[in-house]
Parts: structure tokens; C-alpha cells; sequence
């Protein structure tokens, strides 16, 4: 599982709006979908941009097909608003495979995932063949998402704050320490402070953070593990739940 | 492609592209030829004396064309430096520049007496008197010409090899401060670290980062970074090593007739890692378009 | 809409959004209502004693997110503007600000006297001591505690109305600048005029402005606008008022949470005329939501 | 004739390559099209891009189709290039009408142009009516565009410096001070002073010149004239020709 730490040139070829400002995006790039691994992920910038927004964004892998890779884009600020605006047959730069994935699972799979959490699970799915699917969304804004992801992975099981969609609830309610399950996670901090809590033993969550360069080398990015700061870029994202330390 | 070799002072570098100290990893996979085939030297991380753990809360922030960085200096000290990473670095066949972060006398002699029985294995001190991202220390020593040419002088007496002075922007007068470097034996300076900025986070309402402010780098910068180029290189005769917001090769050529040998590239490279390729490109067209044999040709000719 | 009205000491604007000195012009089309309806006053182009022809070569230059600037004060001088200018301008509904720009004493006074009669007529003198375009005065009065004193005294014993001083960001000690002005009579900072930048034209090989640096403004300065807003912000009592790269609200509410009461805008307009209106709904918006009823609230939460 | 000084959202209808980097432009909007008049210009901006390029790029009118203004857009550097590389069906931000155009010929007009000096001699022609129209191009790389405005402009005089296309020299030897003609110029600084050497007598001659605001705000773009420095983009972008001092 090598980070391949490059910049490359892809098209798209696929962009689909599948829920509130959340866009479905394909794009060709051979180099990268024959080598990257669920968990890693890649960083986007648009060439037709100018030196603004300089920076690139990174996202998860949500998927290999043939030539292509998936990503599941949430419009949250101005690069993610520019990029799902693009259209098939425009071009992009790809970087990656970035970072370290999630390891095979040692006994049956787990997925729990915090909306766009969603996107490596469903890769590491692919993977490593289907689990329980669990998925945690706010509200009923979420519906058009849900049912994407519901044809994808049948076996989901949703959960929403107010009840609107799926059970009313915490996602995590069906989780136990004790089970001999590997859970694979990935949402927000909050959603996997709490499964540390839980004492989930075999857990490996996937971690956020801004980033600069996405390949190791600013120390932009890191998170407080237990031992010492850790780059999400390159130590990462995949991260062991309990190395991780939830008030760093 | 056009012979882009440069010499500041004693050290010769195939290009004039220098990676900048904290914008390239120890990892091994990043010392891979095509990325760093056009790339002249590495400066390390900054180096401190002891381990540093960096700055707590959000370290990076982009802004319009530019970055905030507020890394504080995290790094695994002299000693690692010199036990672990050096060896490591050793046989990737990139030049490396030791970049010395200032913290106090004590320290910094440490370090240089760690650094001397290595001295081989490096092309060149970089004497980081610039940070803007640590509380008590480095910049403080940057902005006077007095106490920059101190650090310089304690240096300068225990190493032979090439010295650079890592100036800041912030010195109110950046001309005596260079001059005071060359007068207590720097063999060029290195013009500049990063700006002081500072961002807000409006839905906190509060600073975005821990410290406050925090280094402000990136093309957004250029046209400062020029102007300071600009101004030093008239006040010392030494070399200068350009060094803020370089993104093409127009930008490396306006530093280099502006009076500096070389240039040095960070938050660029953050963008596209090709970006040295580019520019190496840019240059050798240009050069081959106007007949100019050596880049050295071109120093300083716009004064 | 919410109430955007702020206050500067005694100065009433309809909204904290000014237009800077030198990024408006005297044309009646430039002046109706749909332009500057969200704006709470207009500063005028720098005045000057005698006429100012500017200066010759390249004037503007775009640079990544920002412009450099070398128009050199180019007006009609305090004749005109009082006589021709003035006239013109009453009735267009918009409160004026005049920016009286420092060259020597004597035609500071004589300025100052020459507006004395039209004091009802403007809203606010803005003492400019930080244009960075011409060889003698202004800047170099602006970058020194004592002269930039000296100036606003000047001014102050002649002069009843609201003072603003408008500072620069080449002062070495920004702090010390402003407690100046404050302890002189100034009842407001502008802080502050365009920062030195360069450009290099390398086809011709020499810099791009016949003055070789030029004002550096835009989107790209704004982190460093904004950190200065925040130094002297710390240092004085008086408001402030931001300037430097201001082109969305957020970018005005940072400025607000630094410590300053309103600000002024220049470069950003020429990329979006509307960009005073996209501000004010933007952050109407946001005061809307979070049940915030006046700007002021907000001055320096961040803090 | 005036300004109109104002941003609007206009659509692209139409990109064509019309010569070596020469690209023609049609983008609807009614609101410039109705008030536009030859000689005038418009900035040009894509909202696309992010904060940079941060400037909008001036370019004539070269004619109005309806709703449409055309644009002939030569790439010489980023924001062009960016600019050729739309789609019909992108938005443009355009602000417009901006400037002083021609004013109406007294007697026969001669339209004298190098190369996209062209553009707002077209728009011109339209307005005015056909007359001697003489084109000077460097080069036989110019072929393509000289076949498109002849298409437009039967009765195109063509001139190059190498002799490849049309007659060899200069397209000044036909003009003479003594004919009783209303010239109207538009190219490259030395073809223009040559004409005020020539002492044309009744010649209106479009400038170019760097603009940052484009809007008479910022006396970025001043030219030297005979009665002090004028803004091209305010006073001009049409002078007579006797007005320019040519080596202000
Ligand atoms: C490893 C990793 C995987 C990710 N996977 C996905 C995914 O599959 N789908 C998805 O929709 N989003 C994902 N994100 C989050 C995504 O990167 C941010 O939403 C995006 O960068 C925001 O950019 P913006 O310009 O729209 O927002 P702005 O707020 O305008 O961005 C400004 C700056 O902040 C950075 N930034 C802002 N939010 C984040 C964030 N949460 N994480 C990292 N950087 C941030 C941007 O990169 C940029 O530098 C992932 C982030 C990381 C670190
Ligand atoms: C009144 C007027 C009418 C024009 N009409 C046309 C036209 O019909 N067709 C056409 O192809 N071009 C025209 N131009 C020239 C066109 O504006 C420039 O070629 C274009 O701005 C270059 O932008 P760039 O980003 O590609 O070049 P860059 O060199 O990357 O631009 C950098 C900066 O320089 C400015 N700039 C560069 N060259 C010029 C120039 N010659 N004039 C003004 N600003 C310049 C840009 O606006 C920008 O601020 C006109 C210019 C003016 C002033
Ligand atoms: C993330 C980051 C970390 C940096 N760390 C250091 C450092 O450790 N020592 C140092 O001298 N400069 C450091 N710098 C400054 C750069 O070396 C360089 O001087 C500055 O970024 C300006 O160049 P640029 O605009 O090309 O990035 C850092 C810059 C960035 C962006
Ligand atoms: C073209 C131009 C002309 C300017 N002329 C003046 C001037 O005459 N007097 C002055 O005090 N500031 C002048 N300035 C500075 C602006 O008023 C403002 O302080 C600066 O541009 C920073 O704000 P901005 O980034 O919003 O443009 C000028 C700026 C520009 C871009
Ligand atoms: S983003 Fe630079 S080290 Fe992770
Ligand atoms: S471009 Fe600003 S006055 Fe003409």
C-alpha cells in the first residue's frame, strides 16, 4: 500500500448531483486507479483555476471503476462549490494515492460512517466484501443521499438525528465492545470520540484535517495520538481508535 | 535543456531551484528523481536543539494566493538530525542544507559542534534567524542588524563550510541587517522567511490560529519578496538566495535580475509538485530563445 | 437589511464599507445610486498643494490576487478640489472624506486652511502620510512616531472636524505610530495605505515602474491588513478603520472582530462594482442569524 | 454616447477559432447590446475563476448581433488564454459600455487597422457604412483571420510586412493628408504615430493602454496627450490622432 506522491492529469467522466450539494464525481486516471488502496485518498485541483484557491482538496477514494476513481464531494466552501460545477470531458489534477488505508479486516467488517463518511467505507466495501453498514445523517435533507447509498449498499442501515430518515437515534447504539467484529469508521469527531469511548477495541477510524500539501512534508495536518503529533496525510488517515487522542 | 548550474559562492547547485526548509518531508518516497530531478538542494526542516512539538490548534490556512503556516518549528532536534535523518538522506543524491533554527547561544553552539564532524554531508548552513511561528527566540535575533550579526559571528568561528543567513521580513531595516550578516561572515543570504499575517476564524469569533499571527507565504507575497530581493541586494555583495512566492519562471528570472543567484521554493511546490520542472523548463526556453549561456549572466542585470 | 450604521468617534455612516482614496473618480456616472448605494462614504483621491501630474511609464500591474500601484498622486490640487470639485460632488448624496496628502508643512497648512471654510462640506479630513509613490513627503512622514506627530498636530490646531490619520504599513513600529496620532488629536486610524511591492518586467530586464516599487494592495495583502489592524488595535484607543484587501464580508467581520469600526475597500471594486452590496447583504446575514443589532457589538470581540 | 459603467452576467452563444490564437466570441447580453456604440469596449472577467486572475481584461465591441456583443480575442498571456478556453453556454461577468467611442465620419470613412485593431473598426463599419478598410498583418500566419474578416469585410485591403498575404509593406502608403476622408485607426503604437507623422488631419485613433479598473476610477491607464495626461479608458479609449503625444 505505497503513497504515490504525484500530480496528474484526469478527466472527468461522470458528475451527478446525488443529494443536497453533494455531487458524485468519476474521473479517468489510470495511474491512480490501478494502485490506490480503501482509505487512501487523493487531492483535487481544477487547472482552469488561476493561483486561486491555491491550495488543492483532498477526498477520499469512494471507488475504483476500471480506468476510474469515485469521490463523493460535499459543497461546504469555495473550492468544493468550484469543482462540482465542472463537467464531464473537463480536465482535473489528481494527487495521489495519499496516505495509508485501512488494513484487512481480521474478522467480519464493520462499517460505520457520519454522511460523507461514507466514502472510503464504501471503497474498503469493495473491498473487503459487505458488513454491517451503518450510517448516521442529520435529517431529512439527507433522503436523496440515503437512497443513492442504499443501491450502492443494500444492506444500509441509516440512523438520523430526528428520526426523519431510517431509526431516530445514535448510529453507534448498535455497536458493542465485546462483539468479535472489525469496525472500520469514518464521520465526524464527535461520532468517533464516542466509539473511543466505547472501548471498541478493533477500530480503525479515518481522520480529517487541513491540509497544505497532502504529502508529508509541511506538517500541516497533524492530530495528537498517543504517540505525539501525527500527519493525517502521510501517518494516515487511517488511524488505530485508540491511538488517537479525542481532546488534542 | 540549457545549463541551469549556479554557484553561491563555493557551492555549485545543477539548477537554481533550492526546496525550502519546512516544505519537503524525510520520507523516502519523496526523494524520488522526477520529483526532485530538478530541484538543486533540500533545506532540512528547521532544526532545534531539543525536540519540538509545534504549535497546538489549526497550523495551516489558505488565503487569497497565499498560505498562513503556524507550525512552530516541530521537529526531532540536532541530535536525530544528525544520528537518524542524515544517514537516511544519505545516497538519495539531493544536496542538503542543514537550516538551524536560532534559539538561544547555547543551543545554536550545540547544534553547529554537532553539525561540524558531519560537515561533509552538508552543503550548506542555513542559519534560521526568521521564524515567525515560536515565542521567545529566532525572529527576535532577525529583525537587529546587532543580534543577527552575534548569531552569525558565533557560527561563522566554529564552522569553515558555506553559511546562509535565513533573514525576516520583518527587520525594520533590512539593509544593515544584511550587512551585518556579511560582516560577521555569512556567505549569502537567503531573502526571506515569511511575512507576519494573521487570519480570523468569523464563526469562532476568534483568531484562527493558537499564536495569533502566523507566517504568511505563497505567490500572494511575490511582489514583497521582489522588492526586498530588490533592496538588499544593493546594500551587500554577497549572494543572494531569492526566496517568497515563487510560482513559474518569470518569477524566478524577475528575482534573479533583480540580484539574487538563486531562488528558494516552498509553498509552490504545495500546489504542484512539478512546479520545478516547470520552471527549469520556462528558464531553459528563455535562455536558449535569448543566447544566455549562464544564469549567472543574468544576476542583477535589471539594476 | 439589518441597521449597518456605525459609528466613527462623531462621524455617523450608513454602513462600515468607505471607499479607499485614489480607487474612486470625480465622474457623475461613477456616482449613482445602484454603484454606491451600501456605501457609507467616499474618500477622495489624495489632494495635494499644487497640481500632480503623477507618474510616467506603467501605472498598474496585477499581480496573483493583488495590484501594484505606482499612480504618484496624480490631481488637480486643493484649488480645484475645493473649487471645482466640491461643488460637483454636493448633492450626489454621499458623504465625502477628503484625503489631504503630506508633502511639506507649508502646503499641508495651506491645505488644511483652504478646506477650513468647506469644513461642513466633509465629513472627515483623512491625513494621508503613507503614499508610497513619490521621492519626497508623505510616506517618509508616515513611518516615523515623531513626524507622523508633528503632522497630525499640524493639522489638529487648525482643523475641528473628525481627523482621521491614515497610516503606513512600512512603519517599523505601527504601535508607536498610532499612539502618536492619537496623542497629536487624530479621532481615527486608517490602517493603512498599500504595502512596497515590485514587479520585473523580464522581456525588458529592468522593473516594471519607472519608480521601481510601486503600492501593493488587493485580496493578496489582506493577511497582512489584517494583522496590522490587529497590532494597533492593541495599541490605541481611537477607532480604526481596516484597509488592505477587503473583498467579502468575512473579510470585513475579521477586520470588525480585530478591533476596527469599519473599513475601506479599493482594489476589490474594480474586480466587482457590486462588491459593496455583496458585502453589507453577506453581512446582513450573518447579524440576521447570530442576533447581532449593531456592527459595533462586534469591534474587537476577538480579542 | 454613454457610459454605462456596470457589471453584468452574460452568456457565452458562440466560440470560434478564427486564426492562429485568434479566437471570435458572441455573448448574450441585451443590457450592453441596446447601448453599446463603436469604439466603446467592455471588460471581461470570468466567474469561474477565484480571486485571480484579479483583474478584468478590456476588449472591444467588434459589433452587436441582437441580444449578442461580438468579441475578437487574440491570446497573448493567462487571462486570454483562460478566457479562449470557454464553452458556449459558460457566464462571463462583463462591465460595460465603458469609454468614448468614434464619432460620426463629416465625410467618407477610411478604416485603417493592425491586425485586432480590426475589432472596433468592424463595429464601426456597421454603424458607419463601408469604406476603404486596410488591414497590415505581420505575417503569412495570419491567413486564417485575414479569410474571416474578408467574409466580413468584402472589400478588405490587406498589407504584410513579408509580403505572404495581400500586397507587400506598409498599409499607410495609400493614405494621403490632402484626401477629404474621416480615418478611423486602430493597432500597434508605431502605426499610429506614423499616421500623426504622416499630419492626418481628420483621423480617430482608439489607444490602448495596462487598465486596472477600466472604469475612470483609478488614472491606471493614462496616456500623454496634448492637454496633459487622459485616461484611455474614461476620455479615450478614441482620441484624434493630433491629440496623442506620440512619445509621451
Ligand atoms: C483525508 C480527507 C478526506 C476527505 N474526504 C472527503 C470526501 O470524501 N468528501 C468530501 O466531501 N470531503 C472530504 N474531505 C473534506 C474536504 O477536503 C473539505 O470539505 C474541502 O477541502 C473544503 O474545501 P472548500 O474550499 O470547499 O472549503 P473552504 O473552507 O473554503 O476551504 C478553505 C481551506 O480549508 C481546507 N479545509 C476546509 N475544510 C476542511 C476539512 N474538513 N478537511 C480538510 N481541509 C479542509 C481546504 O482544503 C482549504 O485549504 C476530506 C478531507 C480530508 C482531510
Ligand atoms: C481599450 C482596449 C481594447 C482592447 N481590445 C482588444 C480586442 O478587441 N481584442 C484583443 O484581443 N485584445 C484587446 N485589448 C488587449 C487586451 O486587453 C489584452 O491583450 C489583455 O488584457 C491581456 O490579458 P492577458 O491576461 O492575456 O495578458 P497578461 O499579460 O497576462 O495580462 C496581465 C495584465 O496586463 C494587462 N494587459 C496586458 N496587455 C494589455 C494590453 N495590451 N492592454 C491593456 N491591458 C493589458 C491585463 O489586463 C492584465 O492586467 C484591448 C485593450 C484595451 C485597453
Ligand atoms: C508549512 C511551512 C513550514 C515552514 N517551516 C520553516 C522552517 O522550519 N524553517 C524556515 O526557515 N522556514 C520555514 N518556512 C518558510 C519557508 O522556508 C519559506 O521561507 C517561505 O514559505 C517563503 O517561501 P514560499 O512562498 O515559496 O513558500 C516554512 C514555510 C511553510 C509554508
Ligand atoms: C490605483 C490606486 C490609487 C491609490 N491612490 C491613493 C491615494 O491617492 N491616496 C491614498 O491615501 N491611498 C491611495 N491608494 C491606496 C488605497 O486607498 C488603499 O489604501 C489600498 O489600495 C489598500 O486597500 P485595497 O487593498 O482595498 O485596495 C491607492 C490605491 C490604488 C490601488
Ligand atoms: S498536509 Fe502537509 S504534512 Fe500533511
Ligand atoms: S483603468 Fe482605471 S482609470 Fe482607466
Amino acid at each position: 500500500m505505497g503513497r504515490g506522491v504525484d500530480d496528474y492529469s484526469a478527466v472527468l467522466t461522470s458528475v451527478e448531483l446525488i443529494g443536497e450539494d453533494v455531487v458524485y464525481l468519476r474521473a479517468r486516471c489510470p495511474e491512480l486507479a490501478c494502485e490506490v488502496e480503501p482509505g487512501q485518498f487523493i487531492l483535487l485541483r481544477d487547472p482552469a483555476w488561476g493561483l486561486d484557491p491555491l491550495l488543492m482538496r483532498p477526498f477520499a477514494v469512494a471507488g475504483v471503476i476500471g480506468d476510474d476513481i469515485e469521490i463523493l464531494l460535499q459543497v461546504v466552501g469555495r473550492g468544493t462549490e468550484m469543482l462540482a460545477q465542472r463537467k464531464p470531458g473537463d480536465p482535473l489534477v489528481v494527487r495521489g494515492p495519499m496516505g495509508r488505508g485501512f488494513s484487512k479486516p481480521s474478522s467480519s467488517p464493520v462499517y460505520v460512517a457520519g454522511t460523507l463518511g461514507s466514502a472510503p467505507l464504501l471503497f474498503a466495501r469493495d473491498r473487503f466484501g459487505a458488513g454491517r453498514f451503518v450510517l448516521g445523517v442529520p435529517n431529512g435533507r439527507w433522503e436523496s443521499f440515503v437512497l443513492w447509498l442504499k443501491r450502492r449498499c443494500p444492506e444500509l442501515e441509516v440512523f438520523s438525528d430526528d428520526g426523519s430518515l431510517g431509526s431516530k437515534g445514535n448510529s453507534l447504539k448498535g455497536l458493542s465492545p465485546d462483539e468479535d467484529v472489525s469496525v472500520m469508521a469514518c464521520g465526524p469527531g464527535p461520532m468517533m470520540a464516542a466509539m473511543a469511548n466505547m472501548g471498541l477495541k478493533d477500530c480503525q477510524v479515518s481522520m480529517e484535517s487541513r491540509m497544505a500539501c497532502g504529502i508529508g512534508a509541511c506538517s500541516g495536518c497533524v492530530i495528537e495520538t498517543s504517540s505525539g503529533k501525527k500527519r493525517v496525510c502521510a501517518d494516515g488517515p487511517v488511524f488505530d481508535l485508540q491511538e488517537v487522542v479525542w481532546n488534542g | 535543456m540549457a545549463d541551469l548550474s549556479v554557484k553561491i559562492g563555493s557551492v555549485s547547485l545543477k539548477t537554481p531551484i533550492v526546496i525550502a526548509s519546512g516544505t519537503w518531508g524525510y520520507d523516502e518516497e519523496l526523494w524520488r528523481d522526477d520529483l526532485l530531478g530538478h530541484v538543486g538542494a533540500v533545506c532540512s526542516k528547521a532544526i532545534t536543539d531539543g525536540k519540538k512539538e509545534g504549535n497546538p490548534g489549526v497550523r495551516v490556512w489558505e488565503t487569497p494566493c497565499g498560505l498562513l503556516n503556524s507550525i512552530g518549528l516541530q521537529n526531532t532536534g540536532i541530535d536525530d538530525f544528525v544520528d537518524k535523518k542524515l544517514p537516511e538522506l544519505e545516497g538519495r543524491g539531493v544536496p542538503i542544507i542543514a537550516n538551524v533554527s536560532m534559539e538561544d547561544e547555547k543551543g545554536l553552539i550545540r547544534m553547529v559542534e554537532r553539525l561540524v564532524p558531519v560537515s561533509d554531508r552538508i552543503t550548506a548552513l542555513e542559519l534560521n534567524v526568521s521564524c515567525p511561528n515560536v515565542d521567545h527566540g529566532c525572529m527576535s535575533w532577525g529583525v537587529s542588524p546587532v543580534l543577527t550579526g552575534q548569531a552569525v559571528s558565533m557560527v561563522r568561528s566554529r564552522w569553515s563550510g558555506p553559511l546562509w543567513v535565513k533573514m525576516t521580513p520583518q527587520a525594520p531595516d533590512p539593509e544593515a541587517v544584511g550587512r551585518a550578516a556579511q560582516e560577521s561572515g555569512a556567505d549569502a543570504l537567503v531573502v526571506a522567511n515569511t511575512w507576519l499575517g494573521m487570519a480570523m476564524d468569523v464563526k469562532a469569533r476568534k483568531p484562527v490560529f493558537a499564536r495569533k499571527v502566523a507566517g504568511f507565504s505563497g505567490p500572494a507575497v511575490f511582489p514583497l519578496s521582489l522588492r526586498l530581493v530588490w533592496q538588499v541586494a544593493g546594500a551587500v555583495s554577497i549572494p543572494i538566495i531569492g526566496c517568497g512566492g515563487v510560482s513559474s519562471w518569470e518569477d524566478l528570472l524577475s528575482m534573479v535580475m533583480a540580484g539574487a543567484s538563486a531562488v528558494e521554493v516552498g509553498t509552490g511546490l504545495f500546489r504542484d509538485l512539478h512546479m520545478p520542472e516547470s520552471i527549469c523548463k520556462g528558464l531553459s526556453r528563455y535562455m536558449e530563445a535569448e543566447g544566455v549561456k549562464h544564469v549567472s549572466e543574468l544576476v542583477g542585470v535589471a539594476r
